[in-house]
């Protein structure tokens, strides 16, 4: 603990020295240090604003469905993107030059695939944006690697002891996406009405897709 | 370096807690430090080698309460402060001034700073080297026994710890050109080499302890690993 | 447990601080903690075995921040609590009492408490069973090689997660009746078994990372260990 | 986290409802539960000043260096205490009924023993008394095993490599004492000369006892 340079609260477990500050002491910090960076032209402060902008409004779990609605829908693009993920996204104009290597891995009824980073969030931003704060907690990392079956359970997720779980742990660079099964009920849907009903949570692997009641459509 | 983050199998978290309509960021500070070091990184200022060691290197209580922007804030400040272009005193200068609501808060002088990098010091981010893929010829192929080497590193390892010792059998050859996340944290080399997935059935990691029907699939850099006889 | 009380091996944690001159307790109450327990184990209260175990289901911050004494009020409080035998919600009224500097603190109810415990509900607190010993025949002998079991139990257990796996020679067969912690902690029992020392080569715990010309020895439970063929 | 029961400071890092008290939290709940207990008859506050006073004053590592100082005296007697401690001991009127079972290990000028608990901080009592902070602390605990030789040469011991270290790792009820090096120039000393020289350190293992200087004794 010979690093907590900058923040003394954690040492005594009391104070952090801005208590009379109503704000959290990290937003007073970054504050402090947008604020210097941008005085001394090493940040734009408008920049800053177009990827917080960009994250929070143009990225998200919509560009994987489309993935995934697209290979439900056309066997050959599926094949692709199984053999290679990156090359088959960017058909669709998803990816560019630092998009990260990208294995899109097939949930079956006999294999059940869901994704963790245990030593830091590792999550494929390109297609499902910025994780959720339970990816990146202690609790998701350190038990999906030994209890995928029970913590999915919690999750919602029961699944037979004759399915087999592959938990991938991805601490490379190397991003996967899950790729779940069709629901039921979905015989009818376009490709664009498919992409609706992909769930983030299936495309980590923590949940599956309902049957849809397909009543209406029909 | 073995520490808190290294968390795969850990007990004593609990239970996963899912939050409704989660919004991207919580607070406008996580998006600031978010997106600031996503410009740092675009300039070259530091790889996510150095940008998660650094977090490695926090104590292990605020690594767990600072949250995980938390973390990102303090591998900047340390990095900028380490590399000479934004000192720490600078920062508690400025807080102190923003503490005291100081109608103008001082400049910091330009000069006084090891800013602009020259190219030579300007690493790229991102950990694969598509022009020098050609150059990698994998060591071990699909369905070959491999052993994780024993390591213990005391500096940046991607080498999880629960899988240190452990057999398993090559899934994946990502036979590309990926940097060696051990010595370029360091500032010692890219070692480009490839990355394996590798299967290990629960059992073989968690003893009598683990689940049925479960395969561990961990990624793995060459260097990780030995052929096991 | 797997958890951040296992900490052989672990890095970041810095330089060993020694204090001149240091004081038995650094803080009145840190006697008292101390004193307290030793009073409530003559008791029977609680075993050594709960005890530990219940410090290691403190948060990790916690179990860094609160320092060593702090652990041991945090086990009491909450053994006290679970027997019945002292609330929290009694604790919490006591201190905001104390906060308030009542003049008559609110007194607790004798009757409204699970006191005294009954003879069978009596533990001992240490692990020996010197009365049992003649029912002991050790499995291993010195010079046995064995293999520690890849245990990862949920509950407590004395079996250090860094050489679960590792192969050592028995250099010690203490031949006597000691209580299994994994199962005491949990009331399952003591489970009565002998405890060896084991010899592990450095480089068979640490790789190549190792000291040279160094053994780690570890006490270890017979359940613990499986003969290496 | 979730048992983090009794004080919320560390989940928020800043507070823990009781900074109007200028005591640490733990002085404040030990208060507390100690008075309750005595309200309650199960704890007496005389018997806890009794046994606070009796580890601040009557235990300490003065009882580990007669044990070594004896053995240091009377041959006979050490190959008794390297067969068995506790009954060695036992001689010299160290120990009772409850005492730990005590593993008695001798250092030479090939083989150097330290001691360290890597779960808890498991120390031999009876013979050293509590433990020093250092003892318990994270680095001491987490480096020993894994680096003694860098840690014993940051405390002020540094080995050649032809020396093997042992580390003890006591994490059963087993209880180590070393048995440090007779150190030269104590030749005329008497058995409670040689008592005054024994310092726990060197019986944990992380320090030498230094050559002696015998001019005034000879």
């Amino acid at each position: 603990m010979a690093h907590d340079h900058h923040h003394d609260h954690h040492h005594d477990g009391h104070s952090h020295g801005h208590e009379e500050l109503e704000r959290p002491w990290q937003a007073v910090r970054t504050e402090a240090v947008e604020s210097l960076l941008a005085d001394l032209g090493i940040i734009d402060p408008a920049r800053v604003d177009e990827i917080v902008r960009y994250y929070e409004e143009k990225v998200g779990p919509k560009t994987g469905a489309r993935v995934v609605a697209k290979a439900w829908t056309d066997p050959e693009f599926k094949a692709r993107l199984l053999a290679n993920g990156l090359e088959a996204c960017a058909e669709l104009g998803i990816g560019g030059p630092e998009t990260e290597y990208l294995h899109v891995v097939e949930n079956t009824p006999e294999v059940h695939n869901v994704i963790v980073c245990t030593l830091c969030s590792c999550y494929p931003w390109t297609v499902l944006g910025l994780p959720p704060a339970w990816y990146k907690s202690s609790a998701y990392r350190s038990r999906m690697v030994r209890e995928p079956r029970r913590l999915l359970a919690e999750m919602g997720l029961p699944l037979q002891d004759d399915v087999r779980i592959q938990v991938w742990d991805s601490v490379s660079e190397i991003r996967y996406l899950v790729l779940p099964e069709r629901p039921a009920g979905t015989d009818g849907l376009t490709e664009e009405q498919l992409i609706e009903i992909v769930s983030r949570d299936s495309m980590i692997g923590v949940a599956k897709l309902p049957v849809q009641d397909q009543g209406s459509q029909s | 370096m073995n520490g808190i983050h290294d968390m795969g199998g850990l007990h004593g978290f609990g239970a996963v807690e899912v939050e409704a309509d989660e919004p991207v960021f919580h607070a406008r500070w996580e998006g600031r430090v978010y997106a600031m070091t996503q410009q740092l990184d675009t300039r070259g200022v530091y790889s996510l080698d150095e940008h998660r060691h650094e977090i490695e290197l926090m104590g292990t209580p605020s690594y767990l309460l600072d949250g995980y922007y938390g973390r990102w804030l303090f591998a900047m400040e340390r990095i900028l402060d380490r590399k000479g272009i934004l000192t720490r005193a600078e920062v508690d200068l400025r807080l102190s001034e923003i503490g005291a609501d100081a109608l103008a808060p001082t400049r910091p002088d330009r000069e006084a700073r090891h800013w602009p990098l020259a190219p030579e010091e300007l690493t790229p981010w991102g950990a694969w080297r598509r022009d020098r893929d050609a150059d990698i010829v994998p060591k071990f192929a699909v369905g070959d026994r491999v052993r994780v080497r024993n390591l213990h590193p005391e500096g940046h390892t991607r080498l999880t710890a629960y899988i240190r010792g452990k057999v398993g059998t090559v899934s994946i050859v990502n036979a590309q050109a990926w940097v060696l996340p051990d010595t370029r944290a360091h500032n010692r080399g890219e070692n480009l080499q490839p990355v394996y997935n590798v299967d290990f059935p629960a059992d073989e990691v968690w003893g009598p302890q683990a689940e049925p029907n479960v395969t561990v699939k961990v990624d793995l850099m060459e260097d990780y690993l030995e052929r096991e006889v």
